[in-house]
């Protein structure tokens, strides 16, 4: 069985470590929240302008002033701060985030993502994602490994416009865990495998470079 | 223009508006989606008729609020955002050829608008390289990595919206309400401001304000703000 | 007799207006402050971080976290505010104060200012002078007109190491008040002389191209 | 390096120190004179010994006092200041040609950290032009006025002093001793900050917080503050 959404998740939180500071994008992204390990201490960024945010409110605590990048209400945590989005973007770019956790369209194995336009349709623009995947340290996409029509998520090369240029680190999709070599000649392995899916499927819906890692399986 | 203390509280929107509009100016709104917008500001603004406008705002607003009552009265002729996809009018403009859109990506247009605030006329940053955001801008290299340049913004107007302010025009933003007003407080010509409360000049303390008066020009204080929340996404108790 | 060092102060403080924000250096451009006129509204700013700098404090009220560039003990005013020094100067260099009066070792014709250095002798820095000059909308320096050896301070070309190009509009020494022609071919002239200061005093002591203005008597 | 909350308070300046000196580093230092400096790591990091330094600090202390300690024991190397006339030890290690300075405009100073700390690594400022300090450097023409590039600053660790701060690394500054400190806090690789008072995390009202916590690495409270006043300018009563 593929991993369903929430254990893309949970595999995504699993690269969090104590005291990492965190963007989420919204989609699958926003889920990993609900996968912090109990006791590790986690910081959510969002760049509107807030770091330490919390759950979705209650009712009775809806506030209007506080929102996160999704336009969601949210809530603070115990130690949050509000800043600028001037500041946080400074936060962002000056590389002071230990983790961005994204949606894609694309990713191609060297590391450059597509996640913002698809030439002829509506373009409803880029949002924070271009400063995110150039700013912060490390970057991991979780996304369906192809799209509707059956295409490869997984690619040599992006077909879409950039969201940014070798920046992407890790791809977690429903048939497994992938790294990706965005510094080097470019290339993607696969170093784990979702319970039940076979290495030739993945082969089959990876139209990248693709290396099978030691530690799987080959079933 | 006076600007000391006593004028600069203006009585409502429109007087705080008026003499400074005419047509093809640029303005500048704050706000991030429809948090910590300049609601009655906007309305003003609408209400004037000044068309085909620049503005620059990081959203669009939504069919029926925030610059999206600019829209629907096609007096926006170009928007500099970073994102619009909550609004219908907005696409269907685009589509038909009637607006004009330069996206920049959300970090490069804070702090584009921070650097024409701060006499800075162009920076250097890593956001864009490699993508169509680079296409046409010197890509330079620092320390081996790859750089575009981008430059300043200002604007003839800006339009922000914070939570408390005085006569002097300090202002004090309200949570994540703050995100893009206090730059374009800085990089107005003339900056308007509205507050939900205007409170007296003494009683802010120096160390929580967040915008000097220096950079307001008017201000006023919102006869009352609907402030509507886009994803009222809540927990179950 | 030429103007005393509180009637340059005074001189200078004519050219404030109502709801100014000033930005004024230290010495003489410090005594501009006690000649505001009474009801009028000047804002000062201190470029270490300050807006609204109110006057030296009692004794009993003395706080070592309330200076002014100089270094100065100072108060608040009623509607002080704090920021950094990154935000004070981008509120300089932006050109959001209205005015800069500061001293000088030598002004040119162009209105070039050379106050920081003498080439040879220990160099303390420029502190905030250069973003002043250039940020500032208009810039007066208050000074005496000769150095302590008789040369002319007021010259067609700055011997010194400069400060800023083209940015003084106006300079007021003891001898008179002088409009300086910083954006065309340069000049220095003449528009107010000070009480039982001659014409033929000023130009033996100015060595730049000196107009006299046409209010100025002849005596 | 563990950045969790509870890790970030060390119990005195020395253990906030430990393992992140090495002769030739590279330190910034808040403060403006001796308002708002660290005071604390400051002899702290005199007792470490650890010389060769270049010091990155808008002034060089007085002879007693800030890091004018360090110019006692010849720890520092260079400095890049804006102003460093108060002080004499300063005057004669340099004349003696045992120290280097390179002096920046103050403004030029603060927005190269700023520019540091915020992933720029170059930008255009009209400060300067025409002088010595653009001698070398790009001067570049944008509407017709001439602009100098500046570079982005960062620092091995940067050495901040707060009012008050939480373990989560909060910060809040007080009056003008804000000055460097806030630019500093982001442009340090490791960013060590002292405080008066070191309250619980919740206390600080998260519209009020100058410095994120996540700029902080490492915190402690300081045990006393002399905050001496170089011109101590009195009124008679």
């Amino acid at each position: 069985m593929p991993w369903t959404r929430d254990q893309i998740a949970a595999r995504a939180a699993r690269e969090l470590r104590d005291g990492f500071y965190v963007n989420l994008g919204i989609g699958i992204p926003t889920l990993v929240s609900n996968f912090v390990p109990e006791g590790m201490d986690v910081t959510l960024q969002s760049e509107n302008g807030m770091l330490g945010v919390g759950p979705f409110p209650f009712e009775n605590q809806v506030d209007p002033d506080i929102i996160n990048a999704g336009k969601q209400a949210v809530t603070e945590a115990k130690d949050t701060s509000y800043f600028s989005s001037a500041d946080s973007f400074a936060m962002i770019r000056g590389g002071h985030i230990d983790l961005s956790i994204l949606g894609a369209m694309e990713v191609s194995e060297t590391g450059d993502l597509a996640n913002w336009m698809i030439p002829g349709k509506m373009v409803k623009g880029m949002g924070g994602a271009m400063d995110l995947v150039a700013g912060v340290k490390r970057v991991i996409v979780v996304m369906e490994h192809v799209s509707k029509d059956g295409a490869s998520k997984l690619l040599d090369t992006c077909s879409l416009p950039l969201t940014g240029q070798r920046v992407v680190d890790m791809a977690i999709t429903e048939l497994g865990l992938f790294a990706i070599d965005k510094k080097g000649n470019g290339g993607v392995t696969l170093l784990e495998l979702a319970e039940g899916v076979t290495v030739e499927e993945v082969k089959a819906k990876t139209r990248a470079k693709l290396t099978i890692g030691a530690a799987v399986k080959v079933a | 223009m006076a600007t000391d203390m006593a004028n600069k509280v203006y009585k409502d929107a429109k007087s705080a508006l008026d003499g400074l509009l005419r047509e093809g100016m640029t303005i500048m709104a704050g706000g991030f989606g429809l948090c910590g917008i300049p609601e009655n500001l906007i309305v003003a603004l609408r209400d004037s008729g000044v068309g085909n406008l620049t503005c620059i705002s990081n959203n669009a607003g939504v069919d029926d609020a925030g610059l999206g009552l600019l829209l629907v009265t096609r007096q926006i002729k170009r928007m500099i955002s970073s994102y619009v996809g909550e609004n219908k009018t907005f696409s269907q403009q685009f589509l038909a050829g009637e607006l004009e859109i330069e996206f920049n990506p959300q970090g490069t247009l804070a702090e584009r608008i921070r650097a024409g605030g701060a006499g800075i006329p162009a920076f250097f940053t890593r956001t864009g390289v490699g993508t169509k955001v680079a296409e046409g801008k010197e890509v330079r290299e620092f320390d081996g990595d790859k750089f575009v340049m981008e430059t300043g913004l200002v604007a003839e107007v800006a339009l922000v919206k914070a939570w408390r302010g005085d006569a002097a025009g300090n202002l004090v933003y309200r949570k994540s309400a703050r995100n893009f007003n206090p730059m374009m407080a800085t990089a107005g010509k003339i900056t308007v401001a509205e507050v939900e409360e205007l409170v007296p000049v003494g009683s802010l303390d120096p160390d929580h304000i967040h915008t000097p008066g220096i950079y307001v020009k008017r201000i006023i204080e919102g006869p009352s703000y609907e402030k509507r929340i886009e994803q009222r996404t809540v927990r179950k108790a």
